[in-house]
């Protein structure tokens, strides 16, 4: 198909890495509340937010994912005490990076989400879904860009 | 290959009513490794379980994906269900398309069905990588320790040793007893706080397995739950305990008078001395910094005077390293030094006493046999004021947090004053009265109207000498007016603060603690007397402030959570920790620092390389202490560090299958 | 005494609740309403509200009465309440930021005080230097009590502590200056 | 030691002796006073109420024409001391500010000069021996009620002792045999300018301090502060009419005491000048400490 194709049928693809205790639990229950969000996202459980390697997020980006947002307890917060103090630092670092290699730094994101916060999963999903769609898709990473 | 086999649930209509179940199952057939797949009404129900089991035997699958509710909802139900079917517990993944989908994307049926697709694809993927995993068993110590004598831990100690298991206390004091045994009276019912405390000491004492270890503190904790290796410092009493018969003649004869900590140097004690005379145990301890032999090498007066021969010079400390199954932390407060206030006369003025210096005042057995009389010339004073919040709320020069028992004791106070002294007049200035709590608030009122008590809303911003009387100047805060009180005697409800060492004690034994040193419990509503670390629990004011009722209460929580612990010979632990791969750990270290729980130590291990045997330092994970945070293998250089369960292998083949 | 309706002032006063927090640099909020500060007023005695009913005002959006009361007049800037005060609040820089602001709105409901600091400054500007001769005169004349503090004119002369003629600076370009660069930058002098 | 010198206006007039005393005192103790040229009122007491940004510009000029010079001012008025102190703190805590301070006087003044209170140097810089060897008249005899006011002490940023209970000037007066009360009213405020505004207000704040400081029984005040000394000092006999009392509490500068201690001729040092005689204090304790000399 032709490129235009592409482009129209694009739906943004987001990848969540949501830590077990705190995001995942609030997007469980946004769920139980029946809130509403759009199905761009695809959420991967984790132990805890600073289980996530950067090396999955350039990955994620390599695979031609369009955004990825990194979720976890409120600093202070954490079910491992100091695991989402290495997230942020991180992913200010990672920001960097992306900007570094010329790709949107706003492609990744990183929100501190409780387990009693369910409507912020549905507004944090729902507007990274349009800052992305916005973005466009990822070209800049994606190893398959040459195919097709 | 492996052999993966999906069940997509219905779960009634949550799910098929906006997922095509039907659908998903058939296109899960292509993918990678599946081998079967099939969707139904409910998944988790007897039929739907029977069915995976017998899906798993007819296929010889070896690996299980459920695509249905929250793994946070069924994980463990399906984990049995693989198992019953003859596979490792660990072999089974879900897709969450429940509250992750069916039910956050009603309206778009489409949409929703490829996503739950692509969850039960990431699924499969993972599952793929899944290695079996077995729970460890770990052996318990049926041993407890309870670090602090005061009344939690006393009465925490107590409940342990009465479910049958052996409890030591360590107290650093020569008794048990601690802040309460100064205490007078207790609000609100005002009975005789050694009246009630006294007897629980002796049960203490006397109790089969309670082992009391006074004049004693903790030197180092290792191991981790179950297994505590605990040293303790046995402090050199210099008095053979097993004895010496507590005659109290040394103490008598000794010509060396200091002040005694529990009057709070309101009078004296003997350099060999017991802290009060219903002290547990009741055998003195020679305090050397003091004591003439100690200091000149003269006297020994008290070793001539002792028929026992139990006085003995020679003792030096001893130290002692028992194991412990659980900790209990009892270590409970201090009273903020009021000194640093020098608009109340940086505790120059001797009329201007503490709360406690108060209770031994009107305690019978205290310096003025339970006379009320003030400290400078011993009269007994008429006009009697009392300053709430001196410490506590003041973000200046004190804590930020309320100490909540001083509304109480200070009413408290009030009653007795009037009480003991007839036409006395008692001022309180307060900023909140604060007296929540069964019969407290009435205790209060009862102190305005029957006892007359004068509340004065408005905190104090002066105190000064003035002849023998006491300026005290405030704010009638209701009147909005500045006003002063001639005082006799001036009582400040000091804040209840951390001990001055309680920070140390904590990263000795590698539990959290807050700003201002009170320690950190694991769940302020849910888990308030556990702390992160596994198998150590809070009791009493080293927590917060807390008044006696609150103490006791979190001592038997404490104690029930300890019994719980013991109860059994061996403990489950939960496999999901990270391993090392010692062929890739270049020993960098930097995994260590990084580890909240201290679970990561470097070990040497000795190789043969061309046939020369060389060591070499490699991190190792003790599984005991690993939470399974993964926030090491982050960090790892050589990828050496992984976290079962959630191995990078696992975690990028979601990522990957993702984009498929 | 009339009751205050609260609800209508927090709209009213926003601005010039602004504009205190930005004169003051402090937030009412903070005070706990303890009558520390009040308790250790040397002053007090002769306020008509005391300082911690000052910041009560402020924080029920009662501007008004905060700018009209004689207290911020009075204060003596000893800083005695903002340096005991627990919770950290500036309250001695919130009664020099009020009486600034009355000023200009102009409250002045202590004249004798307002017209003190304004000859001095008038002094200040004209002289480089105060003249406290002037001063004193000064403030009693135009203070209608022309008499007041005269019994120690002559004392004062033959002690030799205050000379008939102001002391000035030579070159008081400078000073000035000062006065009129603050007032570009919109000061309130 | 050299210092740039910041007098003041009160030292020029109302408060004479406190400038005859320190001149003394500092040639005493060998000080050299460089007086800033053309120095301008700091604007205490009025500036900081009418406008902030003036209240630090006044005395910012002051303090560059100082840091040109390259040296620390050394200010007895504890007035002057508290605007010039703040002014200093205020450049070297916010870049903003020294921009636009600087902007105002249209001078550099970054700091680096620092404010010193005369009382901070004679009490803590100076060794108490080198005091000591300089006392050739020892004041026993006088039992002071040290008067340290506001503005040596408060903001805790600006002052340099204790906020409650001050000890510098105790210390110093030890130090030239002095005896010194415990009293509570060391830094109550004694009312500024209210004596001269507001009369009814103004006393009754001296009058607070006169009877704590009698109570405490001291036979004299020592000041630091020109416009205390003034209330003090000068409207004492206001203060007795109008609450009928008799205090007859002479107030000194501590820079007369030491002055007096070191030997300087009283006239030399303006203690002729008070309005509550001093002179017959004064020679009480002269002819005392001759006594002792020859016996």
């Amino acid at each position: 198909m032709s490129v235009n194709e592409v482009e129209q049928k694009w739906e943004p693809k987001i990848l969540v890495f949501a830590c077990n205790w705190c995001t995942y639990a609030g997007a469980d229950l946004a769920g139980l509340g029946r809130l509403q969000y759009p199905p761009n996202a695809r959420i991967l459980r984790v132990p805890c937010s600073g289980r996530v390697n950067p090396q999955f997020i350039i990955k994620a980006f390599q695979r031609g994912v369009d955004g990825v947002l990194v979720a976890g307890c409120h600093p202070g917060d954490c079910h491992y005490t100091t695991g989402n103090y290495f997230t942020r630092r991180r992913f200010l670092l990672m920001r960097r990076l992306m900007e570094y290699m010329g790709m949107e730094p706003e492609r990744l994101q990183n929100r501190w989400i409780s387990g009693s916060e369910g409507p912020k999963v549905q507004q944090v999903i729902t507007e990274i879904t349009e800052e992305i769609r916005a973005l466009g898709p990822n070209r800049k990473l994606r190893d398959d860009q040459w195919n097709n | 290959m492996k052999r993966v086999g999906v069940f997509v649930c219905h779960c009634g209509t949550n799910i098929a009513g906006v997922v095509d179940c039907a659908k998903v199952a058939e296109v899960a057939k292509d993918f990678p490794g599946v081998e079967y797949s099939v969707d139904y009404k409910y998944m988790c129900s007897e039929p739907g379980q029977e069915m995976i089991k017998k899906a798993i035997k007819d296929n010889r699958l070896d690996r299980v994906v459920v695509a249905s509710c929250s793994p946070r909802m069924h994980e463990t139900t399906f984990r049995k269900c693989v198992e019953g079917g003859g596979l490792n517990a660990y072999f089974v993944e879900m897709a969450n398309i429940r509250e992750h989908c069916s039910w956050v994307h009603m309206n778009e049926k489409e949409k929703a069905t490829e996503k739950a697709i692509d969850l039960v694809k990431m699924a499969v993927a993972k599952v793929i990588k899944n290695a079996p995993l077995q729970k460890a068993t770990i052996p318990v110590t049926d041993r407890a320790l309870v670090i602090g004598g005061g009344i939690a831990g006393i009465q925490a100690a107590i409940d342990i040793a009465n479910a049958g298991h052996i409890v030591d206390i360590v107290e650093r004091d020569p008794s048990i007893g601690g802040k309460m045994a100064q205490i007078d009276k207790t609000f609100p019912t005002l009975d005789c706080s050694a009246c009630i405390l006294t007897p629980k000491m002796v049960e203490a004492s006397s109790h089969p397995n309670i082992n009391l270890i006074t004049y004693s503190e903790i030197e180092k904790v290792e191991g981790f739950v179950g297994n505590f290796n605990v040293t303790i410092r046995k402090k050199a009493r210099s008095v053979n305990m097993d004895v010496c018969t507590g005659c109290g003649v040394c103490m008598e004869k000794c010509p060396s008078k200091v002040d005694s900590e529990f009057e709070l140097a309101m009078s004296k004690r003997r350099a060999i001395y017991t802290p009060f005379p219903q002290a547990i145990p009741n055998k003195p301890v020679i305090d050397r910094v003091n004591c003439t032999y100690f200091k000149t090498g003269k006297c020994g007066i008290c070793q001539k005077v002792c028929m026992a021969g139990a006085v003995d010079y020679s003792q030096e400390d001893k130290f002692v390293v028992t194991r412990y199954g659980a900790i209990v932390v009892a270590t409970g407060f201090e009273l903020f030094d009021y000194s640093v206030y020098g608009e109340y006369g940086y505790g120059k003025y001797p009329d201007v006493i503490t709360g406690l210096q108060f209770e031994r005042l009107v305690n019978a057995s205290g310096p003025t046999m339970g006379k009320i009389k003030r400290p400078s010339d011993h009269k007994e004073p008429k006009n009697v004021v009392f300053i709430k919040c001196v410490g506590s709320r003041d973000v200046a020069k004190g804590k930020s947090y309320c100490s909540k028992a001083c509304c109480m004791y200070t009413a408290k106070h009030a009653t007795l004053v009037s009480e003991k002294i007839k036409d006395s007049n008692v001022y309180i200035f307060y900023m909140d009265v604060r007296t929540a709590g069964k019969g407290y608030d009435e205790f209060y009122n009862r102190t305005r109207e029957q006892y007359e008590a004068n509340y004065i809303r408005g905190r104090v911003s002066k105190i000064y000498q003035k002849g023998d009387k006491l300026i005290v100047r405030g704010e009638d805060t209701l009147i909005s007016r500045p006003v002063e009180v001639e005082a006799d005697l001036v009582v400040l409800a000091t804040a209840m603060v951390a001990q001055p060492d309680a920070a140390k004690l904590a990263q000795k034994i590698g539990i959290g603690y807050d700003k201002d040193d009170l320690y950190t419990e694991a769940h302020p509503k849910l888990a308030p007397v556990e702390t992160h670390t596994q198998g150590v629990y809070l009791a009493g004011a080293c927590q917060g402030p807390k008044d006696i009722p609150e103490s006791v209460a979190q001592g038997s929580a404490a104690a029930a959570k300890v019994c719980g612990l013991l109860s059994k010979s061996e403990m489950l632990t939960e496999p999901i920790v990270s391993e090392v791969d010692e062929r890739a750990c270049a020993g960098c270290e930097m995994c260590v620092p990084i580890c909240p729980y201290t679970a990561i130590e470097m070990k040497t291990i000795s190789e043969r390389v061309h046939g020369k045997m060389l060591e070499r330092k490699v991190a190792s994970v003790n599984s005991g202490l690993c939470q399974g945070c993964g926030a090491c293998t982050v960090t790892c250089r050589s990828a050496a560090i992984n976290l079962k369960h959630f191995t990078d292998e696992q975690i990028l083949a979601e990522v990957n299958a993702l984009c498929l | 005494m009339h009751s205050v309706e609260l609800s209508s002032l927090v709209e009213k006063n926003q601005v010039s609740l602004k504009e205190i927090v930005h004169e003051s640099g402090v937030e009412a909020k903070k005070c706990y309403q303890c009558g520390k500060c009040s308790g250790g007023c040397p002053v007090a005695f002769a306020m008509d509200n005391t300082p911690r009913e000052i910041m009560r005002f402020l924080q029920l959006s009662m501007v008004d009465e905060a700018l009209k009361s004689h207290t911020i007049w009075l204060c003596a800037s000893c800083q005695t309440c903002s340096e005991r005060c627990p919770q950290e609040v500036d309250i001695a820089k919130v009664m020099e930021s009020l009486r600034i602001i009355a000023k200009q709105k102009g409250f002045i409901n202590e004249k004798k005080i307002d017209l003190f600091h304004e000859l001095f400054l008038k002094s200040v500007e004209s002289n480089g230097r105060v003249h406290e001769l002037g001063l004193i005169l000064g403030s009693n004349i135009l203070g209608l009590q022309p008499l007041k503090d005269a019994g120690y004119g002559l004392p004062m002369f033959a002690k030799g502590k205050i000379s008939p003629l102001p002391h000035r600076i030579k070159d008081n370009g400078e000073v000035k200056k000062i006065f009129d660069n603050v007032r570009k930058r919109g000061g309130k002098v | 030691m050299k210092y740039a010198y910041f007098p003041g206006c009160s030292l020029s007039s109302t408060g004479i002796e406190y400038e005859m005393s320190t001149q003394e005192t500092a040639k005493a103790l060998g000080m050299e006073l460089w007086e800033i040229p053309e120095w301008n009122c700091c604007g205490a007491s009025s500036a900081h109420l009418t406008d902030h940004l003036l209240a630090l510009a006044l005395p910012a000029r002051n303090m560059a024409i100082a840091e040109e010079a390259g040296l620390d001012v050394v200010i007895p008025c504890a007035a002057c001391y508290a605007r010039c102190k703040a002014v200093e703190l205020a450049v070297t805590e916010s870049k903003e500010m020294k921009a636009s301070i600087e902007e105002i006087i249209e001078r550099k003044y970054e700091g680096k000069s620092k404010a010193r209170a005369l009382l901070d140097i004679l009490a803590n810089d100076i060794e108490r021996a080198a005091i000591k060897e300089k006392v050739s008249h020892n004041l026993k005899g006088l039992k002071a009620a040290c008067y340290y006011g506001c503005l040596l002490v408060r903001p805790q940023a600006t002052g340099f002792d204790d906020l409650e209970d001050p000890q510098s000037m105790d210390r110093l007066l030890h130090n030239l045999g002095a005896e010194t009360v415990d009293w509570a009213f060391k830094t109550e405020c004694c009312g500024a300018s209210h004596p001269t505004t507001k009369s009814e207000v103004g006393l009754k704040m001296m009058d607070r301090i006169l009877a704590a400081a009698k109570e405490a029984g001291a036979n004299c005040i020592v000041a630091a502060c020109p416009l205390c000394l003034n209330n003090l000092d000068m409207r004492q006999g206001q203060a007795e009419k109008e609450y009928n009392q008799k205090y007859d509490l002479p107030v000194f500068y501590f820079t007369e005491l030491t002055g007096l201690a070191f030997g300087v001729d009283p006239t030399k040092l303006g203690l002729n000048k008070h309005f509550v005689d001093a002179m017959g204090m004064v020679n009480q304790v002269l002819k005392a400490d001759s006594r002792r000399g020859t016996a």
